[in-house]
């Protein structure tokens, strides 16, 4: 196996708040091997996005990184300062976030918001290449709109114009954060076939975290699986889809309709994602879990089930 | 903008102004005391004397007669004796008028070159010390009767380290030549420095006197909408972009943030024309509203009424300035 | 950066100043002149500025006493006639010469109506029973009455001539920013509500020579700063910015006089203050509750306290400097079981309840007023209105429904009929106190008409004793006029008349 | 309560308004003096630490000998009378005018407007100034020339909260079923508008406070003996240049006051502000 590109070694992050600390992110470890896509599934408030924030460097006081590692390119990026920070966001690794309306910033023109990320990292000829990168998602005539504003273009351009910004410097990795939350199911599959298309032009590697576990099977690799700050489970995706171990996993794929068996119920996962604030030592899912045992109150380890393959459950 | 809405715009306008001018003329109508009584105030005059001075200021006319006299004359830009000075009204105000908008202007400019930056310093240091310094020092501002604090000023800086003049405009000796009757303004253009300094010597107290209270106020609506603004998708986003600190906050974040601080600054010039009267007695500032007040005690009707009219007119164009200014800053509104 | 720049830059501008300023001087005053216009105002400011610029047929000396100015004397042809003699080689600053037929243009834009492009002159009225001003010779004019006026000379002191040709032609309203006296000092500049820069006009002829050292202006530059505000005023002598303020505050006198670089200068008023009691409605209908109220309150105590014991307490209308003073008037001593018993004799055994209107400037002294009389049982309560609506509450015509206006009486003339008339004859525009007295309407009418200096003076005496009498007021007090000089300032001291006389003042 | 009040400072901000509301109520209680209690022989005497300072009138006296701390407690009562009592009619005013406005739009909106526009064309104290001229002097005409123009200010807040809150699902859902106009506007759209309209409302009783200082100053302060906090500050600046007390205490009282009422009013913004939590 090749050198991971990006390689996230028992991360923890917290939020103080008043009342206490929200352990968001609680021991995180996972790895991105160079044109790779990784899946990132899980429910608001998982940890799975405050993870990838972690990795950007944006986690803002009263969040702090409380332990761990992230190594990117062979370089730790905890406790890396500001500048060179500054320099590696956006050039080595780009994110999109979910919601173009309101990402893109409604005051200034699209063509200062794309340029300004080629300049910022360097790049020679920014408006040539702005334009470039435009066309490439699929802009048409992006020269001349380089000069519009945000509120003049429709929700599917929006998106690409997005995923343009975040590409512009042509970025090792790329964190796409609920690229599709936001959109109907057409332009979903549109901006997903292109960011996948870009990716094989490119031969970057994609991180996608979404709660969409239909979006994983069709577009990633592998998979994890995140439950209240912790990865439950983690897997190549055909494995996990075909036979999940975790109840959890197993819950999430109840929950969505399945295209093949539309005979299959579907059933919500019952109960709330638990306070993280003063959480048992066992297992996370144990008040929801359906096949919940003694044991489960004591702390469950990750283990490894097979190939790639790691749970955390007592079950298996 | 198109000029056909522009021209809607400010035909608009013309009803707030008809409105000002009967609130006003009914005001000063119903309030006791007379003009010519207070002009002979304490000395002697016989009963004709009286008849004859109140003939020559015309209030020997009834009410609707005066008031569509006014109005009439109004709209072709004549505005009337004033009572005490014999002079057409314009006239009177005209040489008032520019003193009165400089130091609003530099007043103006003062709250939001102090405003701003430190509402964005609180706001990026939210719950800090920072914030916290520049919350209540901004309150400072707000808290302080302004004819108290400008003296206090006064004696600190014109008595005590004798620093900056006590009182008026400019010096005689540094006078620049008169082309627009703005001082700083003339300064500039005939490139006198020694005027230029010499004015804004004697700006500096009553600007700040002036602007502090708009100061704190501008200085929390910039800090509110900041927040606001840094939770956006749009400033994570531009963060993820491995932008400068300074192009987020002072381009992506400023440019939206501006838009609440300039209505709202739009809305208190208002309280700063009015706040001129008080400033402008303590700091001897030759401007409009030292003479409105007088105007109101000496019940001198024609001058009282113009000048509100102005006001009304110059908050009006102020509020219009900023909705044009506004179309700039927000692309969204522009039409 | 910024402060930095304009520090050096207000360095810069003192530098020049005091380059420019070997004989400037610099006056903070309290009020802007409503005009130019000497024949179209009724300010006492804007006459004292004026007069810096102008000059009138007669002033007063020093000692306040009448001495002719533009010209060498007046004669009465009989009592309805006066003759004045114009004094030759006036110069107006324009370089005209001063000539009889200025004077008769000056007076009768005073005295004929609609006279200032169609507007009658407010300052008709001081001109008293005059009816024409007409032109005998080039140096010779007469005033022509329509009854015997013997103030006439002392009146004349507020009135300045201006120069025909001139006013004719700066055209209608053109007097109004436009100066062309035959003062001492010629005007530079005018800022509105700023400052009055006056220059000396070197063809001046001297000024009256019965004033001592008639001669040219010391000062080469008088600048004239608007100050309105007491302690900017003062904080502008403080910090030498100034070197004369008028109106200085009593309370200042202190830091006034702390300052080694300043000191203060007085002179006795000629505003007569009092309180007017409603003669005509209960309780101050009844003599004894006037009395009472006159007993009841500790004068010296708010003259030695509020006023810093700058003004003389007065028994009657009159200031002790005018003419037909009565310095014999009983005095209402402080003696307040006299006004208990008084009160009581009225009916009033518990004592009564009563109103004090002011003005805005006046406050503090009526709240002290209101506690002094409250203590010795006239328990009164203060009411601060603006001045407009206080006085349309007390106009002789309105409705007389108040207690008690604490109110003043200018007499710049030092003659009664300018004081003594207006405010206690019957129906006086400045009968605030409704008084009325059949035996003091007839003196008054009767001292108006005399002529002869002595008997007139014995009316007036005469008519004082019966007012002392009937005490239609609170008498209270003649204040000083208080002004701060600078140390630098030499050969000035303030006039009585509230003139700024610039003739004779220097700098260091 | 806690929710609403953050910090340490703001809890010092709120207890110090409290104080000087209670310090107010009591006044009799605890002023050392009658506040109309002149004599001349103590004029503009120091505070009791200077030389000729007295401890039984321990912020000195004012021009009339008046004990400056007992006036300083009775004025609390008519400052603070005057600033809650103006800012609560504009704003009962102000919302009945502003929902009106919002929601029947209309001519109903373009009369409120209109002369929302028109009062707001007129610089505050020159308005407050005329209506004091026109009706006299007295904190009851104090009250109302304030009062008349402070309420566009909740007006204009209430409007604008009201236009968004018309479109919003559960007013659309409370017209669905029929319920009377009255009832929307009062019974679903005013509690949901109601924090920005306290938060707006505290911010004013400061400015009022300060406006009435003004008033004073150009001379159309409240009746004596009764002295309010901003006829005390502009009697005595005449005093600055050698009684600085008499007109320092009382400034000092308006700041502190005006100063607690602001944080603590900066504070129930952000708890009252749901956008501002994550």
């Amino acid at each position: 196996m090749t050198e991971p590109l990006l390689e996230i070694t028992d991360l923890r992050v917290a939020f103080h708040a008043r009342h206490g600390k929200v352990r968001a992110v609680d021991g995180v470890s996972l790895t991105v091997a160079p044109g790779e896509c990784l899946g990132i599934v899980g429910e608001s408030g998982s940890g799975k996005s405050v993870t990838f924030a972690a990795v950007m460097g944006l986690i803002r006081p009263p969040g702090r990184i409380e332990a761990g590692r992230i190594r990117f390119a062979g370089r730790d990026l905890v406790g890396l300062d500001a500048a060179s920070y500054r320099q590696l966001r956006g050039r080595d690794i780009a994110m999109t976030l979910q919601d173009a309306q309101t990402s893109l910033n409604p005051a200034l023109t699209v063509g200062t918001q794309i340029i300004e990320v080629l300049a910022a990292h360097g790049e020679g000829n920014a408006r040539a290449r702005a334009v470039e990168m435009m066309t490439m998602v699929g802009i048409p005539a992006a020269e001349r709109r380089l000069g519009d504003y945000p509120h003049q273009f429709s929700g599917g351009m929006r998106q690409r114009m997005m995923v343009a910004i975040a590409l512009s410097c042509r970025p090792k990795l790329l964190i796409a954060d609920e690229p599709t939350t936001a959109l109907d199911v057409t332009i979903q599959a549109q901006v997903l076939e292109l960011i996948a298309s870009i990716r094989a032009k490119l031969g970057m590697s994609v991180v996608l975290i979404t709660h969409d576990l239909g979006v994983v099977a069709d577009y990633c690799d592998r998979v994890a699986v995140m439950y209240a700050g912790q990865i439950v489970e983690a897997g190549r995706t055909a494995d996990i889809i075909g036979s999940p171990r975790h109840p959890y996993t197993e819950g999430l794929l109840a929950s969505v309709p399945d295209l093949h068996n539309l005979d299959r119920p579907i059933r919500p996962i019952e109960g709330q994602v638990p306070d993280l604030i003063d959480l048992p030592p066992g297992c996370r899912f144990l008040p929801r879990c359906p096949k919940a045992r003694p044991d489960c109150a004591k702390p469950v380890p990750m283990r490894a089930v097979g190939e790639g393959r790691n749970v955390r459950c007592v079950l298996t | 903008m198109s000029p056909s809405l522009l021209l809607h715009r400010l035909l608009q306008l013309l009803p707030v102004l008809l409105g000002v001018t009967v609130i006003v003329f009914g005001m000063m109508s119903l309030t006791p005391g007379d003009p010519a009584e207070t002009m002979l105030a304490n000395q002697n005059a016989t009963p004709a004397q009286i008849a004859t001075l109140r003939h020559d200021m015309g209030l020997d006319r009834s009410l609707p007669v005066r008031f569509a006299s006014f109005l009439t004359h109004a709209v072709q830009g004549d505005f009337g004796q004033s009572l005490f000075h014999h002079r057409p009204v314009a006239a009177v105000i005209a040489e008032r008028l520019p003193a009165t908008v400089e130091l609003s202007a530099a007043a103006l400019l003062f709250s939001l070159l102090l405003a701003i930056p430190l509402g964005v310093i609180a706001a990026v240091h939210r719950g800090g010390l920072l914030d916290r310094l520049a919350t209540v020092g901004s309150l400072f501002g707000v808290s302080l009767p302004g004819f108290w604090f400008g003296i206090l000023l006064l004696l600190v800086f014109a008595v005590d380290f004798r620093l900056l003049p006590v009182s008026g405009a400019i010096d005689y000796a540094s006078q620049p030549p008169t082309i627009t009757g703005f001082l700083i303004l003339d300064s500039l253009l005939a490139l006198r420095l020694d005027s230029l300094g010499n004015a804004l010597a004697h700006l500096l107290l009553p600007a700040i006197t002036l602007g502090l209270p708009m100061a704190a106020i501008l200085m929390r609506v910039t800090r509110a909408s900041m927040l606001e603004v840094l939770r956006q998708d749009y400033i994570t986003f531009a963060e993820a972009k491995g932008l400068s600190r300074a192009r987020i906050l002072g381009l992506h974040a400023l440019k939206n943030a501006l838009l609440p601080t300039i209505t709202v600054a739009a809305i208190e010039t208002g309280s700063l024309l009015g706040g001129n009267m008080v400033v402008e007695t303590v700091f001897g500032w030759p401007g409009l509203g030292r003479l409105v007040v007088e105007s109101i005690f000496a019940r001198n009707y024609p001058l009282v009424q113009a000048a509100v009219l102005l006001y009304a007119l110059t908050y009006v164009l102020v509020n219009f300035c900023a909705d044009l200014l506004y179309t700039v800053l927000n692309p969204r509104v522009r039409m | 950066m910024r402060a930095k720049t304009i520090l050096i830059a207000a360095a810069a501008a003192m530098a020049v100043q005091l380059a420019a300023g070997a004989a400037e001087l610099r006056i903070g005053f309290t009020l802007d002149p409503l005009t130019l216009d000497p024949g179209n105002h009724r300010s006492r400011e804007t006459e004292s500025l004026l007069r810096t610029m102008y000059n009138g047929l007669v002033a007063h000396d020093p000692a306040m006493k009448l001495v002719p100015e533009l010209i060498t004397g007046w004669t009465w042809v009989d009592p309805q006639t006066m003759e004045v003699k114009l004094r030759p080689g006036v110069k107006f600053h324009s370089g005209d010469t001063l000539t009889a037929d200025d004077i008769v243009f000056s007076f009768n834009r005073l005295l004929k109506p609609a006279a200032l492009d169609g507007q009658t002159s407010p300052r008709q009225g001081l001109l008293g029973p005059t009816k024409d001003v007409v032109k005998i010779d080039d140096q010779t004019a007469r005033f022509l009455l329509t009854e015997p006026w013997p103030v006439l000379p002392a009146m004349l002191t507020f009135q300045e001539v201006v120069s025909k040709s001139f006013t004719e032609k700066s055209g209608p309203g053109g007097l109004a920013t436009a100066e062309n006296g035959s003062g001492p000092f010629k005007l530079v500049q005018w800022r509105r509500g700023d400052s009055l820069v006056l220059e000396r006009f070197a063809p001046y002829f001297g000024g009256a020579p019965d004033i001592a050292k008639a001669g040219n202006a010391c000062i080469d530059r008088v600048i004239i700063k608007i100050i309105p505000e007491n302690a900017s005023r003062t904080a502008a002598l403080l910090a030498g910015d100034v070197d004369i303020i008028n109106e200085l505050p009593a309370h200042d006198i202190r830091t006034v006089e702390a300052n080694k670089n300043t000191k203060v200068m007085a002179v006795n008023g000629t505003r007569t203050f009092f309180v007017a009691l409603n003669n005509t409605k209960k309780p101050f209908d009844d003599v004894r509750v006037r009395r009472a109220a006159n007993h009841a309150l500790n004068r010296q105590l708010i003259i030695d306290k509020l006023l810093s014991g700058r003004a003389v307490k007065l028994n009657g209308v009159m200031a002790p400097a005018a003419f037909g003073f009565n310095a014999e008037l009983p005095e209402y001593t402080y003696d307040t079981a006299r006004a208990k018993a008084l009160l009581t004799e009225a009916g009033y055994p518990n004592g009564i309840d009563v109103t004090l209107d002011a003005d805005g400037p006046q406050k503090e002294t009526a709240e002290a007023i209101a506690a002094l009389l409250t203590q010795a049982g006239i328990r009164t309560k203060v009411a601060i209105s603006d001045g407009a609506q206080v006085r349309a509450r007390w106009a002789s015509n309105g409705k007389r429904e108040g207690d008690m206006w604490i109110n003043s009486w200018g007499n710049g003339s030092l003659d009664p009929t300018d004081i003594f008339e207006p405010t206690l004859q019957t129906g006086g525009r400045g009968n605030s106190a409704f008084y009325s007295n059949k035996q003091v309407d007839d003196l008054l009418a009767a001292g108006g008409r005399e002529t002869d200096s002595a008997k007139r003076a014995a009316l007036y005496k005469q008519a004082q004793l019966l007012v002392n009498q009937d005490a239609p007021w609170l008498f209270l007090w003649l204040p000083q006029d208080l002004y701060g000089v600078s140390a630098r300032l030499s050969g000035w001291s303030p006039a009585a008349s509230g003139w700024i006389n610039l003739r004779d003042a220097c700098v260091q | 309560m806690k929710r609403l009040l953050p910090g340490r400072l703001a809890q010092a901000a709120a207890l110090t308004v409290l104080a000087f509301v209670l310090l107010a109520a009591c006044a009799p209680l605890v002023a050392p003096h009658d506040p109309a209690d002149t004599d001349l022989f103590r004029r503009l005497q120091p505070p009791a630490w200077m030389v000729n300072g007295d401890w039984s009138y321990p912020l000195g006296c004012d021009a009339l000998g008046r004990d400056i701390l007992s006036r300083i407690i009775y004025g609390a009562q008519v400052s603070i009378f005057i600033g809650v009592v103006v800012v609560l009619i504009a704003t009962v005013i102000g919302v009945m005018a502003g929902l009106a406005a919002g929601y029947l739009r209309g001519w109903v909106d373009r009369v409120i407007s209109g002369l929302v526009d028109i009062l707001l064309g007129f610089p505050y104290l020159i308005f407050a100034v005329g209506l004091m001229a026109m009706m006299g002097p007295g904190v009851l005409n104090m009250v109302l020339a304030l009062a008349y123009k402070e309420w566009v200010v909740p007006c204009r807040v209430v409007r604008g909260e009201t236009l968004a809150a018309r479109e919003t699902e559960y007013v659309e859902a409370a017209r669905a079923i029929g319920a009377s106009g009255l009832t929307i506007m009062l019974g679903e759209i005013l509690p949901n508008i109601l924090s920005p309209v306290i938060v707006v409302a505290t911010v004013r009783i400061a400015q009022v406070i300060i406006l009435e200082a003004s008033l004073s100053f150009l001379g159309l302060g409240v009746q004596p003996p009764t002295a309010s906090w901003g006829s005390m500050v502009a009697d005595g600046r005449a005093f600055i240049l050698d009684a600085w007390w008499v007109s320092t205490f009382p400034g000092l009282a308006i700041l502190l006051l005006v100063l607690s009422i602001n944080v603590a009013s900066q504070a129930v913004r952000d708890a009252l502000d749901p956008r501002l939590h994550d």
